[in-house]
């Protein structure tokens, strides 16, 4: 069995993890392991696929750059009867089995997390890159716990901005506008990735401004660190260990002609395609159970803990 | 030496000519005219105007103010097309060849012969170009290499081809042979006599005075922008015309011309 | 010199173009022997084909751009404005594909145009124009739908994309096949007869004959490949892609021009000296517009395979496609000082530069590693172009 | 004439960079009425300057390279490379910040002594090397660390990029500015007794005065507002920040060797004119590599701030730079074709580019917008650049 | 004409030098040798290497065979700074000036005055290019604007004034004159007969047979890349020039000669 994934982009982190999850469980079950990365661009992610089939791939998972731009190479796929497992992000087509931490959910769950340390006052927006998808299904999750707050006038959005690329660095730039802008006077950020959050911490710390909530996701090891030393509220971290594992489990099973155990009908999408779907939970990570990335083997403790006081600090690095 | 006489029409006729260049008044007022059959030889020193001059009439830079008459007739060249299309073709001081393009091209560069489906028709230009090349030189036979390859006599030859082909009744030649050895300007030298006899107008800076006293009928003389004055050659001795380069001195008691 | 090698070397073949055809199928040769008969397979050549045309029609333009002493850094974020723009007429504002593309084509000869005037008659060097309108032109790409992706659904549109039904199938490939050698062959038999009308010496009948017969095995081998793709579950076998037919015309078209048309030897001579086009008469001005015009129609063009490949139009399409555009034009023999450059050379830059991305993907070559070697592949390209040059003293 | 005027003509005074520094005050001045008065704040003054400071130092150096007729597109590549390079032998591999630095400064070194090599020695345009390298140098900083962000942790290490404790405090600032004050005044004295006693005319009394007023005005203003930002919280105001103060002693460093070292006329006299410059004998291949060398260093000194001011290396790490670099040369009066070009402008330049950016962030417009001005501004630049260029008579 | 005898070593001796560019052999095995305060002229057609022979000696273009003597010892000049070392300047054809620096600028490129600090010494050399040029042309003011914005004739100023400058024992001068006006010109052939009164070996490229009669002491002939024949220009006519140019022909019984 010939396993093909098709990556969308190598700039974040964690898809190092999700790699070298799916390798383990297609060695596990016995089959092998193919890949193309896209650098980012829908047009060369359906070249990717394109060569990923001519190489015999009997299944494939793909992780879509643009959730629209990827349908012809599932078409393609479903022409040749050669499953497709969407991963993290949504395709919608008929056949996908579609295996995700939901992104819309990850939004939400990085404003619950600011949102409960700060109920009111001043909010930032550090949104994704304007030109990827996922940035707006973020906000959108985030402003559905925000929202009553915001008409209610408990919270007032002070600045709102797409971060070109996901750029840490104009991320930075940004938050440094903003900060100006509002004269300093931010309560919370709700930062769309742990690249961002990094840049809007560096601009909050050369500002003197400790100890607001700032958010991200995917636990870069970075940002953990940050969660351990007080700078970083939440990183919302997808065990992309699990998501790995699961979708390559899948992948083989759907490539048998069998059904995946376990798996779900799901009709939540825009165009209210019914999939099979498998939904892994996200979970948020803060200072009060950074424990359970260490125990995962997702960090090691030094790591997590570098400079940070063992007094002071989270129990985690006791 | 002309056969024409003083009556005729000039061929050109060139008025009142200025032209500046942001602070530079690079032709001043400057009169002058060029009858059928006659070689008029300009002369100044380097930065005098000479190359200006003639550019406007080539169409290549735009007058600022004067006019010029063809035949008589008000002309309106703005355009080196609108020159070519009075007749008028240059020869210029850097020869202007595109180096990548090959000699034919370079004969009918702007000009080239269409074939009925309005395409390039490149087996006529071929055969027409080996005649006028042959004409002036036996031994030019590389015309399909790029002229980048080609030595400067060879160069030259192509670029005094195109004022042959196209039939110039008005041929402006700028140091022509400043830079080609006594055979080519041999060559160049014949070449004047013959378009002369045909009737053809030309005016010929240089720098050279055996070339002057050579070839030229009548002779002006540029400095700083201004046309110091107009006489026919044989009516000059050289140092007269060192006068009029160097220190802009008219001679005594010769009559200044406007024509043969 | 024996009569053969003498015949050979005035026979105006463009050596440069025969190695760069060798070091293709070299390059092919390497990688079917590495993935073990999966590069030459009709299936990957189809593919690699497809993914080809839109960078390869942009760069055939952009040849004649960089010949012309110019440059455009702009043709990503162009397309991508143009491509978002035609989509969301279609989507959103439910237009027919006809009237969309054509309201795209208005806008992308405005946008070169705007451009082209800019270089043309103020005289601001391309480089700056085309680099301010590469910013601000993704940006435009952005405001058009806001940054939401417009999916497209019209299915004789989708076909202009190749794909599933986007080929023209095994009857019309080989007439067009057949077309396309009779055409070869009358072509050289009418010049022969013109140049002996005109008394100008004729290449020996079988070097010609052999001149034709390479271009000819090419035509018949390719499509013979695309004729022996079969999508598995389709029971007719594919043909020539839509896409590649697009660029295979395009390619036609503009080396047409550059060899017949006033218009191409204007843009050559613009490049070998400007000062000298002025001075003959050729109205640069005019001639530059026209080019860039010209421009605008083939990043049209461009726009419409790619959205109709993507079936969508999204506001990241096109993102630093002018690199890519601007390494098959350079891989292709076209030399950045302007005055020289080949269609064709761009057609087998673009397919080598495709050749080796789509090579190492089948080797699972890591992404990291394989933008080492792309870009070093370019530079290799170009210094192997310095080296043949200095050998044949060719100068620019 | 008067002789007031004809002074003023004849003192060598670079009127374009007159006009630029009036650009910039322009544009401050509309912003800071648009934005309330946010513009002008000592806070956002000081931000600015930090945000520019990164392309600010590596435009002083690609002037040069403009200068010389090369060009570096890498350079957001190499940078990217070398940043994540020093970051990750501090982070992972637990070196010091100096021996780190020192690594990274060798790698790049060799990274652009091998791109010069390239263009130097084989005659490979630089356009091209350095457009191989884009993607290279991209995938390579990829390939580092294996695509993960490196932290920074390093609290001395961290000032450099400026921040909280990155800037020199009141004392210091008000200190350096003196030593500037003085130092203007007394080169300018050393100048008018040294053209004295070789008997060379000098420029009237009062307006050598004015010409160093000037600039000790800026000076002085500047130091006054940085030292008249105070972060809420902190007891004391912040001063220079240590960026803006490498950026300065860069955009120095740079400016006396393009004006007082045999190196830096030769690169201007390689950019006028390569053939002559080597007919005199200049070492045309030693200087360019003299050349891309500094551009290494450079490029390492901005990886360091760029890493320390964003507390991590990311492989993301100055994408599409080389584009603001070059606009920020470009704008500030370096021209394309060579021969000419200022490191004061390219200071004026991103500065203005900055602004224009920071500004547009004050008052909330949206990014696509402000992809589209930013564009269009660097077009407007250089259009003024060719009218003034033009109206002047000079001609290059 | 000159002081010197047979006797002395020569000045510059070049054996049997070759060079080829691609296919073309430029220049093939030609010898030729220099006395101090002597005036060589170096004749041809286009093309005939005449410039590619001086390029070599200038250090512009490395040798592809034979040997060169200095002083009668063995020189090796690879780059334009050996050839300098050796007290070789040349004018250019093109003058070989930097466009957008200033003519102070141009007269040191290369071979910077500097402070102890290893600095420029601008004021030094502002000083003394002002004396120079003023030697050469006493209206010559402007010498800090960048020299595109000089004249022609300033612009040649420039050029000759590096050689003066820096004390050329051999000076090869590439038709300095074709672009010239009659005053320029004078200029030029006076520096000549100056600088041959100081001992200064001179080879003059030129196409100009007033010149050559007029300022040389001996003249070598090429064509096609080979030596035709070097004779003293008082043993020769016009016409017999004109033979060795064009057709390659040896004068009959007059002895060739290298030396005086
Ligand atoms: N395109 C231009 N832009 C600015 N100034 C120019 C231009 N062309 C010529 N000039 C100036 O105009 C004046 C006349 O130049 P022109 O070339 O006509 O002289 P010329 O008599 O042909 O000299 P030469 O004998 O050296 O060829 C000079 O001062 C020159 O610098
Ligand atoms: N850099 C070069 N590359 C290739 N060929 C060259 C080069 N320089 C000169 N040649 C060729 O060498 C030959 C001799 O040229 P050279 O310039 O020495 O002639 P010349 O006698 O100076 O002619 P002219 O009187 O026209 O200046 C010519 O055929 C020329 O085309
Ligand atoms: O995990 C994130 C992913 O969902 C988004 O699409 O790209 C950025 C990542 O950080
Ligand atoms: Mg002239
Ligand atoms: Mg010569």
């Amino acid at each position: 069995q010939v396993v093909g994934v098709s990556w969308s982009n190598f700039q974040e982190e964690r898809w190092k993890t999700d790699e070298a999850a799916i390798k383990a469980q297609l060695a596990k079950a016995g089959a092998s392991y193919i890949s193309a990365d896209a650098g980012g661009s829908p047009e060369k992610q359906l070249a990717d696929i394109d060569s990923l089939i001519s190489k015999g791939a009997k299944a494939l998972i793909i992780l879509a750059m643009d959730k629209d731009a990827i349908l012809p190479a599932v078409n393609k796929a479903n022409q040749r009867k050669i499953p497709v497992v969407a991963y993290d992000r949504l395709i919608e087509a008929p056949g996908v089995f579609y295996i995700t931490f939901d992104n819309v959910e990850v939004g939400r769950m990085q404003a619950r997390a600011i949102f409960e340390a700060q109920p009111k006052g001043n909010y930032v927006m550090i949104k994704g890159s304007p030109t990827d998808p996922n940035a707006d299904f973020l906000r959108g999750g985030q402003q559905e716990i925000i929202d009553a707050a915001v008409k209610k006038g408990d919270i007032k959005i002070v600045g709102e901005e797409y971060t070109e690329g996901w750029k840490p660095e104009v991320a930075q730039k940004n938050m440094e506008q903003i900060l100006t802008k509002t004269g300093g006077k931010v309560d919370a950020v709700v930062a769309s990735n742990d690249g961002t959050a990094g840049g809007v911490v560096a601009a909050l710390n050369a500002k003197g401004i400790k100890g607001i909530p700032v958010s991200g996701q995917d636990g870069d090891h970075a940002a953990l660190n940050r969660v351990a030393q007080g700078s970083q509220t939440v990183s919302v971290w997808k065990d992309a260990r699990d998501l790995g594992r699961d979708a390559a489990a899948a992948a083989v099973t759907l490539a048998k002609g069998q059904k995946v155990a376990g798996a779900q009908t799901w009709n939540g999408g825009e165009k209210k395609v019914a999939l099979q779907a498998q939904f892994l939970k996200p979970v948020a990570i803060t200072a009060k159970n950074l424990d359970v990335v260490v125990k995962a083997g997702w960090i090691k403790k030094e790591d997590l803990c570098k400079g940070v006081d063992a007094a002071k600090g989270p129990a985690a690095c006791k | 030496m002309s056969a024409l006489k003083n009556t005729t029409t000039p061929l050109v006729e060139m008025r009142q000519i200025g032209k500046a260049f942001g602070g530079v008044q690079a032709v001043d007022n400057v009169s002058i005219n060029l009858y059928p059959g006659e070689v008029v030889a300009l002369l100044g020193h380097n930065g005098a105007g000479k190359s200006t001059l003639m550019k406007m009439l080539a169409g290549a830079y735009p007058i600022d103010s004067g006019e010029v008459l063809i035949n008589g007739e008000k002309a309106h060249i703005r355009t080196p097309v609108d020159a070519q299309r009075c007749g008028i073709e240059s020869i210029y001081q850097t020869l202007a060849l595109a180096d990548n393009l090959d000699a034919v091209a370079n004969l009918f560069l702007g000009r080239e012969l269409l074939t009925r489906w309005n395409t390039l028709d490149d087996h006529r230009m071929d055969a027409d170009a080996r005649k006028v090349f042959h004409r002036l030189n036996k031994n030019f036979k590389n015309v399909r290499t790029p002229v980048r390859r080609l030595s400067g006599g060879q160069r030259q030859v192509v670029a005094i081809s195109r004022a042959i082909y196209f039939n110039a009744r008005i041929l402006i030649m700028d140091e022509p042979t400043a830079a080609l050895g006594p055979e080519e300007t041999a060559m160049v030298g014949n070449l004047v006599r013959q378009l002369k006899a045909e009737g053809v107008g030309i005016f010929l800076i240089t720098h050279d005075m055996p070339d002057v006293f050579g070839l030229s009928d009548r002779l002006a003389v540029m400095k700083n922008g201004k046309l110091v004055g107009s006489y026919r050659t044989a009516d000059v001795t050289e140092d007269e015309v060192l006068g009029m380069i160097i220190a802009g001195k008219q001679p005594e008691g010769k009559t200044q011309t406007h024509s043969l | 010199m024996n009569p053969f090698l003498n015949s050979l070397k005035h026979a105006a073949i463009d050596w440069r173009l025969v190695m760069m055809g060798v070091v293709l199928v070299a390059i092919a040769l390497v990688f079917n022997v590495l993935s073990g008969g999966l590069f030459l397979s009709p299936e990957n050549l189809y593919n690699i084909a497809q993914q080809t045309a839109v960078v390869g029609i942009v760069a055939t333009v952009v040849v004649l751009v960089i010949v012309a002493r110019h440059i455009d850094l702009s043709v990503g974020s162009v397309m991508g404005f143009v491509g978002v723009l035609i989509a969301t007429l279609m989507y959103t504002a439910g237009w027919h594909w006809v009237s969309a593309s054509l309201a795209g084509l208005a806008v992308a000869i405005a946008v070169s145009l705007y451009q082209g005037a800019l270089t043309a008659k103020l005289g601001v060097p391309s480089f700056v124009v085309t680099l301010g309108g590469l910013m601000s032109f993704r940006g435009a790409a952005f405001l058009v739908a806001d940054g939401k992706t417009q999916p497209v659904n019209d299915l004789f549109f989708l076909r202009l994309g190749g794909g599933y039904d986007g080929a023209i199938g095994v009857g019309p490939s080989w007439l067009l096949a057949g077309v396309i050698v009779l055409a070869l062959v009358a072509l050289t038999w009418a010049r022969r007869r013109a140049r002996a009308s005109y008394e100008v010496p004729n290449n020996p009948l079988w070097l010609d004959a052999a001149i034709v017969l390479v271009p000819v095995a090419i035509v018949l081998g390719f499509v013979a490949t695309m004729n022996a793709y079969q999508i598995p579950g389709k029971d007719v076998p594919q043909g020539i892609p839509i896409p590649v037919l697009i660029w295979g015309a395009v390619a036609v078209v503009l080396s047409f021009i550059v060899r017949r048309t006033r218009f191409g030897r204007y843009i050559f001579a613009m490049g070998g000296n400007p000062e000298a086009a002025a001075l003959v008469g050729i109205p640069v001005r005019r001639v530059t517009l026209m080019l860039f015009a010209l421009l605008g129609v083939l990043i049209t063009i461009a726009a419409i395979v790619s959205i109709a490949r993507l079936n969508a139009g999204t506001n990241s399409l096109g993102t630093s496609m002018e690199l890519f555009v601007i390494a098959a034009a350079v891989i292709g023999g076209t030399a950045l000082a302007g005055g020289s450059g080949s269609i064709l050379g761009s057609v087998l830059g673009a397919l080598i530069m495709q050749s080796i991305d789509s090579g190492m993907l089948l080797l699972d070559v890591s992404i990291g590693v394989r933008y080492v070697i792309i870009g070093q592949v370019l530079i290799v390209a170009v210094v192997f172009d310095v080296i043949y040059r200095r050998v044949t003293g060719d100068a620019a």
